[in-house]
């Protein structure tokens, strides 16, 4: 499918993201692919992951062999705490949450709506395990909720949709959508394009997508 | 980097607009930010909607915003004190708006706001005229009143210890309606009496996590003296 | 009024009451003159007190001079905290309180009825400073609401009575009426005995409150 | 005296009744009280309703629980885990009930239970199949849902320090469900590795205060091994 432009990496996009990040947000990095982000936060800033768990100031994976399965973070591979992070218990973990408290939460989806609706903890399979852990906490109560996802699934159709198949997380609540395409805004009103790859052009994203794309506020090169 | 440390109280409440509602902390004599209420009254907002448990006492603090007319309506679950005059005075006058909540629920409300809660309900004060005409219900045979929660523009509250990022201890009792006010307030600021480097408090017993806190201001140690209060 | 028996004093009604607090309990003792329960306590039985500020495991006021303004109980006054003693913030202090944790409060009153009624609060004098306070909090929250007053007003009326005329502080939640004449138990059936000083009679008792008064359980002498 | 210190597990949980709705505390790895766990399978109780984030895994602890045929029902947040094949088999075969609930509802359902609060309306789940038929109500322009308490019989968590009070100190992120759990439960049973004496936990990092706790069992120290969790 790939014509005159080239997707970005996994790692690419989890660098996308996390130059969207300001300095001094709190952050919930959803479990899978946005995990990533924290990998490309830059040095120089203060960004604060949560873990709904009971972690504020997450820090990166420790070295092998010093792993502490007491300091462990949502997807349940051990973390380390930074200097200034603290440990809490359950019902404050989602007051952060739910309390309208985490500049953003960037979270994996199967399928999010135009509108801002997100599908991502069921695929409404019959006989598949259900499991929601935080996911519609997050995805309601963030300031911002980002979804991180590739646009196309393995068999080319678009997961940005005029109206999500899958069971709901939550409805109207994402903001942004990062993927491997490009960049875009949800609201009340539709989609908006933020930037795409290089060579990618609009009317294209359109017809991968199959519903309307505003232009871009300002000029924005990808 | 994320520093919250202001440096002068008039810095920290600088951008406080007339008409806020301000959870002010304090129980008595223990944990009421005084530096902090000083500075409000010196900044000169006025029509406050205050919320604290009670409603000042003597000549100082929260009494002198009070007599200095900056108030338009208090929350509170127990005004009357001793030495209470200036409030008695212009409640009776009818110049300050008076919400009486028992104080748990005022405790739960504003937790309740900090939680995204959008309403709940609690068996205290059901049948009282303290329900007023507020929404009943039975669950489990047992009666319950609804009550909302109670959010703030600002919140002035007293630590022992802070760091940059906003890490608060407190000390004994001058903990009460701090930690949960914090929450409650979409700008808590909170004066201490130590700057801490990050990871100086232990992360097991910091009290309010930084992300509850917007402003962290150094005020020079002074000891809790006796308050006007007797019952 | 008296004639063949004697009012306890406010101390003999403090320790009356300290006498049916058992090993083991959470005990919050009210503003006034349930404080001095805390007085008559046994050595050798562990009553951890709570304070609706932020303590549990309050022990007595500190030696003068030695007055600690931070460490305060609910009604403002100076005092200690026991070794094994916790502070902690408001709504957690009230979740002991409301969320059926505490065994016993032992509240002041204006009025007690017969079915547990309690006004406590507000005499609903014209112009008189409201003011409530943890008092609906207790008398609904605690697992046994027991209140500790005179019998009668200076005026000689009964401040048992058969319905509220105070503003209620709670419905049906007191359980014992410690009072300088008579304990008695309130329940939906009505009053019931429990003891009385020497001398005195329930059907005196009777005349006194003006309600009926069932006899005690078991015989119980003064 | 107060001594909620007892000498053994099978003592602890000794009066656990058929039926008992139990909370058991722990998330992934990390606060999971593996020997209340296996003393509750030892003593025998059935029919019993368990209420975790998870819903076991592998073979050990709730997944033995969960295979023993001793649970009715499960209400949680996260039952399915790379491992979860213990609960996947009983659950497909519809002999487990599974009640699935928001993470974040079931911590403050536990938090509303332990404080009284009779039920509270709140945004999470609005507008998804996990809401159910539950009541739905407009606040200030923002839609909820109503939700009622979870309240146990019984919790059993783990804790890191402890004393005859029953005050108790965490480690880590083994706090998770710890603190509201116990506040939940007539009966909270909460294991340690250290009992302390009176006075040696500092009173301002008193996570749990002892008013929550009904009984207090030392355990041997057991490094917390890597689990079978992956996402």
């Amino acid at each position: 499918m790939s014509s005159g432009y080239e997707r970005r990496t996994k790692q690419q996009l989890a660098q996308r993201v996390a130059e969207d990040i300001f300095d001094g947000a709190y952050v919930n990095l959803g479990i899978g692919m946005p995990t990533m982000v924290a990998n490309y936060l830059r040095a120089d800033m203060d960004v604060l992951l949560h873990s709904e768990n009971g972690l504020l100031g997450m820090g990166s994976a420790p070295p092998e062999g010093e792993e502490d399965y007491d300091l462990i973070n949502a997807g349940k591979q051990p973390v380390t705490l930074l200097p200034g992070g603290a440990y809490f218990h359950h019902a404050d973990s989602f007051t952060m949450m739910r309390g309208g408290h985490l500049d953003i939460c960037v979270l994996g989806a199967f399928q999010v709506s135009a509108t801002g609706d997100i599908a991502n903890w069921s695929t409404g399979e019959e006989g598949a395990i259900p499991a929601v852990g935080g996911a519609m906490d997050l995805a309601q109560g963030a300031r911002e909720t980002w979804v991180m996802m590739n646009l196309l699934t393995r068999q080319g159709e678009s997961k940005l949709v005029e109206r999500c198949a899958y069971p709901l997380t939550g409805l109207g609540c994402v903001k942004r959508i990062y993927t491997d395409l490009a960049t875009l805004e949800c609201s009340a009103e539709g989609l908006r394009l933020v930037d795409m790859v290089p060579g990618l052009d609009r009317e294209t994203l359109e017809t991968l997508v199959g519903l309307p794309i505003a232009a871009a506020r300002s000029s924005v090169q990808a | 980097m994320i520093n919250k440390v202001v440096t002068s109280v008039a810095e920290a409440l600088g951008d406080i607009q007339d008409g806020a509602t301000v959870l002010i902390g304090g129980f008595g004599t223990a944990g009421i930010p005084n530096e902090l209420i000083d500075g409000l009254i010196a900044q000169g907002a006025r029509d406050l909607t205050v919320v604290n448990n009670n409603a000042g006492n003597g000549d100082q603090g929260l009494a002198a915003l009070l007599k200095a007319g900056r108030v338009r309506k208090i929350i509170c679950s127990f005004p009357r004190q001793a030495d209470s005059y200036v409030f008695d005075e212009l409640y009776r006058s009818g110049k300050l708006e008076l919400e009486l909540v028992p104080q748990g629920n005022l405790a739960e409300r504003i937790r309740a706001a900090g939680a995204g809660i959008g309403a709940f309900y609690c068996a205290t004060a059901y049948g009282t005229e303290l329900a007023g005409d507020r929404e009943v219900r039975e669950i489990d045979g047992r009666h319950y009143v609804l009550e909302y929660p109670i959010k703030g523009d600002v919140a002035l509250i007293k630590a022992e210890s802070g760091d940059r990022w906003g890490n608060l201890t407190y000390r004994k009792a001058a903990r009460n309606f701090g930690p949960i006010m914090a929450t409650a307030a979409r700008t808590t600021i909170a004066s201490v009496y130590d700057v801490r480097e990050l990871g100086e408090i232990d992360p097991e017993a910091v009290v309010t996590p930084g992300i509850f806190v917007q402003r962290v201001v150094p005020v020079p140690r002074s000891v809790t003296r006796a308050g006007g209060f007797k019952s």
